[in-house]
């Protein structure tokens, strides 16, 4: 079973490397561009038949490991 | 004085910290992170580098070695704790010392002698300094960059937590002085009862003249006071 | 099975009678498998083919040379019970396709080659060469190589010291990416890649194999062509992490006598390491390739033999060691598999699933694989026809102004402040000096290093230019105090199949060798990098030299930054005002014709000697070398970021102050001298019969030239920065 | 109107990172884990109200900035 995960900053917290993105993405020409964000995205694959259990083990993850809770959001699909 | 410190994989200055207190007459003792138990001592050094690659998070990872839970219980019962640079990225991952370090302003990896002011110099680990002194101390890092919410900034401020600012050669905390982006020029914070220092700049790197200066001796002999 | 046709054996990079040779040799057809073992071992990467005839006549002995080339890098002796091992390699073609990652596993890869030996690496240098500062590549090709090379080196936390940037529309399309290791062993614990006794374990370890970078060798030894972009799989992505922990083991298994041979996994991977550790044992090695770790499933024989993936090294245990070496490697969370042993076949047998499939007698590898003898040209000189009169009228000023603030000029803080220089807290001169300065840990003394090239020079003439670049780094020691000791060199050239290329080739290395052996400055190691070009445009000759000196007694830095205000500044050696193929005709007036200037090897070394012996005696303030740009740059560069300039008076004879300031003649120091010991200083000098003049003194903050210009050294410090902030 | 743009390594390209994760969370007691790679994401708002115009840009912004199609693939989603 996948999944994807994706870990974005939160919104009240400073995104140095998104702002430098869009940045260069204006100086290339790119001038109706609102904003850019950016962060991780993870594919996980796991050994698993039951979905809720499995879903379950992602949140964990993310929790214990791929999002630091202080800074950052996270989002989990199943793809 | 005894101390120890910790040595991840990838950790790359943890020989120069331990060069720089056995100089400075401290009995130390390496650490390796698979380890279960910490040896009896009175200052745990987390140091610089590259834990894990820095990958995930630069001190990700590391946050969630098995020693650190005996650094943690360690810094609860009151013994001294120092990270510096991955060592601070450390402590923050582990809640030990609150906000976060990202990514510096411009993207890119810096490596400079700056100028830090000591801010709070009433406590273990700056006792030496004089207030508002200006230190010349290098600092080598991807992610320096001090971030955290308003809320505990204040109390930063209100308990005089902050123990260094980037400054320029006259003291002055401006934008320019500042390398990587942190929050008021911050370098270095204790936690609430300041016997945990996390900062960015190298102040085992500064010990000797003939490689640099000697601005980083007075913390060590401060821990030694 | 894939049937060997015309075409495959050309996908393979050889050439139709290479492959009658390979069945004569085999006394049969290879199989494909076979066939790709003896593409990647006789490619010009691994095989020298080329070059090796020319090589042999470079200087590698010497008092203090413990190792010469042929390992996997040069060793000498700096006294006591230590020795110093470097090299320094080119990683030109990945570094063009991706810079970020080619210039990262550029440096991983010359990491390994010191740490195999023994040695605890202490330090980091590169050369890097772009294309013109406005070719639209150019940029992003800068960014992503220095990044590269940061991002490696900092973060196995080995600090990167000195280098060399240099642009020019010469590698618009084929950059440079050379990079230079340099380590510290004990003299009585160096370890060798030759293969001893029979039955051994043959251990794999370090990072899995994957698909990375399989036919890399062969891409480098070939042109670029239009659909080079498409070789992507080629692409090796570093893992400095791994590294870091790969060395910290090998380190620690290196502290009792566990290993009999020991070999990095390099360019054509598990073939040449395997290959080379067993033909230069005399013996054969047996590889079961079902045992080799592999990344992605379903991995051939071919792909496991053939795979570039980074991280990786072979060892020969002695009996007994299998368990004690596993543990230390379990440690650092590295796999450890013993994949096979030596034996007395003379051959390299490959087994998979039971099953032989490939053998190949090792000579037909190493020992018989070709040498050719290419055909070359002498360079044809160019008669200059500049009249200098004639130029477009430019003030001194102006012309000062223009080359500090140009791409080739400006200070490379931008770059090196990328680089962790001070990790391990030895180095006692960073970048930004003439040369950089190491301590041996926990001793007094330490050990200099620079790197230099000048593609201009061996361009216009091959065999000065070769002289010129050894000089010229044996100077940049020498200014800082250090007695040179030996080079590693990385000849980047283009086609050598093209007789014109080869030429300066051919003239390039007698150059070097005439340097080298004059100055008794021999070579321990290197690298060739042919097929630099593209489309058949090749690069300018560009050998790099990478040297090590020795200073015995680190009391204080040496550098090049003006130390007090009111000292006499003494030009050591002649000034005729040479500018054919100097900066300032390139720069100011786009002139690139004529002759480089004549190296006089005796002035050159006497010049050389004394400025050391004035350095050793403690008498002297700061001492810089006169190279590209000539006397106002070097001026210029002593007065930028220290807090005082010059005063400069004009010339007593030499009437063109054009000439005279910006000339390039070489074999030239500037000494910034106490008035006190000014006396002491001309007595050496003159008994040393040593030419030079008093040319001014030091004042605070500006720098000037008597009835010519005065600039704020500020200014001129500000000016020298721009360019790379604006970039 | 907004997108979402995920860049991972193409398959068989070395995930360092990936690796280290994966053998962090087995570490960590998530044993029927099979597999983890790591990519960047993206939330990206433009000022457009074609979509054709603005899918096309943001493919643009990929190639020019965003991925490194030496080693990486990207994906493009509208959100
Ligand atoms: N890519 C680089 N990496 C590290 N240091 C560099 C690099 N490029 C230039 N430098 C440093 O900048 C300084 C000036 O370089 P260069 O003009 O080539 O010196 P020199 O003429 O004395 O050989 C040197 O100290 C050199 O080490
Ligand atoms: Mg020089």
């Amino acid at each position: 079973m996948k999944f994807s995960v994706t870990v974005t900053l939160k919104k009240d917290v400073l995104d140095p490397q998104g702002k430098v993105v869009q940045n260069t993405l204006k100086n290339l020409g790119m001038d109706n561009l609102k904003s850019i964000r950016q962060g991780k995205y993870f594919e996980i694959e796991l050994d698993d038949s039951d979905q809720k259990k499995a879903e379950k083990k992602i949140d964990e993850m993310c929790k214990k490991l791929l999002a630091n809770l202080i800074i950052e959001d996270y989002k989990i699909k199943k793809i | 004085m005894k101390s120890s410190v910790i040595v991840f994989p990838g950790s790359n200055c943890d020989r120069d910290i331990a060069v720089a207190l056995e100089k400075m007459q401290f009995k130390n003792q390496m650490v390796w992170h698979k380890e279960t138990k910490l040896p009896k001592s009175d200052l745990i050094v987390i140091p610089g580098g590259f834990s894990y690659g820095d990958y995930l998070r630069s001190g990700a990872i590391a946050g969630k070695s098995l020693i650190i839970n005996e650094v943690i219980k360690a810094a609860n019962e009151g013994c001294l704790i120092l990270g510096i640079c991955n060592g601070f990225q450390i402590l923050t991952e582990t809640g030990l010392l609150q906000g976060v370090l990202l990514r510096n302003k411009k993207l890119k990896f810096i490596n400079k002698d700056v100028n830090i002011k000591v801010i709070n110099n009433q406590t273990k680990f700056s006792n030496k300094y004089k207030k508002d002194q200006i230190l010349k101390i290098n600092i080598a890092h991807n992610e320096g960059n001090y971030f955290t919410n308003s809320e505990h900034l204040q109390k930063l401020k209100n308990e005089n937590l902050i123990a260094f600012k980037y400054c320029n050669t006259t003291g002055s905390t401006d934008e320019d002085s500042n390398p990587n982006g942190s929050l008021e020029n911050i370098a270095g914070i204790f936690n609430s009862k300041k016997n945990i220092l996390g900062m960015m700049p190298h102040p085992e790197r500064m010990i000797d003249n003939l490689v640099s200066n000697t601005d980083g001796v007075n913390l060590f002999s401060s821990l030694l006071n | 099975m894939k049937t060997i046709t015309k075409k495959v054996i050309e996908q393979h990079g050889l050439k139709l009678e290479e492959y009658s040779t390979i069945k004569k040799l085999l006394k049969r057809e290879p199989n494909l498998l076979e066939l790709g073992i003896f593409s990647a071992m006789w490619n010009e990467h691994c095989s020298y083919k080329s070059s090796r005839k020319h090589l042999k006549n470079l200087p590698t002995k010497g008092k203090q040379v413990i190792q010469g080339p042929g390992e996997n890098a040069g060793v000498i002796d700096i006294g006591d019970e230590d020795a110093i091992i470097f090299k320094i390699e080119s990683h030109n073609h990945p570094s063009y396709i991706e810079p970020y990652q080619g210039a990262a596993t550029g440096v991983g890869g010359i990491l390994r080659d010191v740490f195999t030996m023994g040695a605890r690496p202490i330090a980091l240098l590169n050369s890097i060469h772009f294309g013109s500062p406005d070719h639209f590549k150019t940029r992003s090709l800068l960014n992503g190589v220095v990044s590269g090379i940061g991002g490696y080196g900092n973060c196995i936390g080995i600090p990167t010291v000195a280098g060399e940037t240099k642009f020019n529309s010469t590698y618009n399309e084929n950059i440079l990416v050379n990079a230079m290791a340099i380590g510290h062993a004990k003299k009585n614990k160096i370890f060798y890649s030759k293969a001893k006794g029979l039955n051994k374990s043959v251990v794999y370890v370090g990072s899995k194999t994957g698909r990375d970078g399989i036919h890399g060798a062969s891409m480098a030894s070939a042109e670029f062509d239009d659909d080079s972009e498409e070789k992507k799989p080629t692409v090796q992505v570093g893992d400095p992490f791994t590294e870091k922990l790969l060395m910290e083991a090998c380190l620690e298994l290196m502290k009792d006598n566990s290993i009999i041979s020991i070999q990095d996994m390099g360019a054509a991977g598990l073939t040449s390491s395997s290959v080379e550790m067993a033909s230069k044992g005399e013996l054969g090695i047996e590889l079961n390739l079902d045992k080799v770790p592999c990344r992605e499933e379903n991995m051939t024989p071919y792909e496991m033999m053939l795979s570039e993936s980074q991280e990786r090294m072979l060892i020969i245990l002695e009996d007994g060691k299998e368990q004690h070496a596993k543990k230390i490697f379990n440690k650092w969370d590295l796999d450890f598999v013993i994949i096979g042993k030596t034996t007395d076949t003379n051959k390299l047998t490959l087994k998979y699933n039971n099953k032989i499939e490939g053998e190949i007698p090792l000579d037909a590898l190493a020992s018989k694989a070709p040498i050719y003898d290419r055909k070359w040209v002498k360079k044809k000189l160019t008669k200059s026809k500049i009249d200098l009169k004639k130029l477009k009228k430019i003030k001194i000023e102006d012309a000062l102004i223009k080359i500090l603030s140009s791409a080739n000029h400006s200070n490379k803080n931008w770059i090196t402040s990328q680089y962790d220089q001070m990790v391990m807290c030895d180095t006692a001169q960073k970048s930004g000096a003439d040369a950089a300065i190491i301590r041996i840990h926990k001793k007094e003394k330490a050990i200099a290093v620079s790197v230099d090239s000048s593609s201009n020079y061996c361009k216009s003439h091959p065999l000065t230019g070769g002289k010129q670049i050894v000089c010229e780094n044996w100077r940049n020691l020498i200014s800082v105090g250090a007695k040179p000791i030996a080079i590693t060199n990385c000849l980047n050239f283009g086609n050598p199949e093209d007789p014109k290329i080869m030429g300066e080739f051919v003239e390039c290395l007698a150059g070097i060798k005439e340097s080298c052996e004059f100055l008794n400055y021999p070579v321990v190691s290197g690298n060739v990098s042919f097929y630099n070009g593209t489309n058949k445009k090749n690069i300018s000759p560009t050998p790099v030299i990478g040297g090590v000196g020795l200073i015995s007694k680190l009391k204080r830095s040496m550098n090049h930054q003006l130390k007090k205000n009111d000292s006499v500044l003494l030009l050591i050696g002649k000034t005729f005002g040479h500018l054919e193929q100097s900066i300032f005709l390139e720069e100011i007036h786009s002139i690139l014709e004529g002759q480089p200037p004549e190296i006089n090897l005796i002035n050159e070394k006497n010049n050389g000697e004394s400025v050391l012996e004035i350095i050793n005696k403690d008498l002297v303030n700061s001492v810089h070398d006169i190279s590209s740009g000539g006397l106002i740059i070097t001026l210029a560069e002593m007065s930028m970021g220290s807090n005082y300039g010059v005063r400069i008076d004009k010339p007593k004879k030499l009437t063109d102050l054009f000439k005279y300031f910006f000339g390039e003649d070489q074999g030239r120091y500037v000494l910034e001298i106490d008035r006190n010991n000014l006396k002491k200083v001309e007595n050496i000098l003159k008994n040393n019969n040593v030419f030079y003049e008093n040319i001014g003194f030091t004042q605070k903050d500006y720098f000037e030239i008597q009835k010519e210009l005065k600039i704020d050294i500020k200014e001129l410090y500000k000016i020298n920065n721009q360019w790379y902030n604006n970039y």
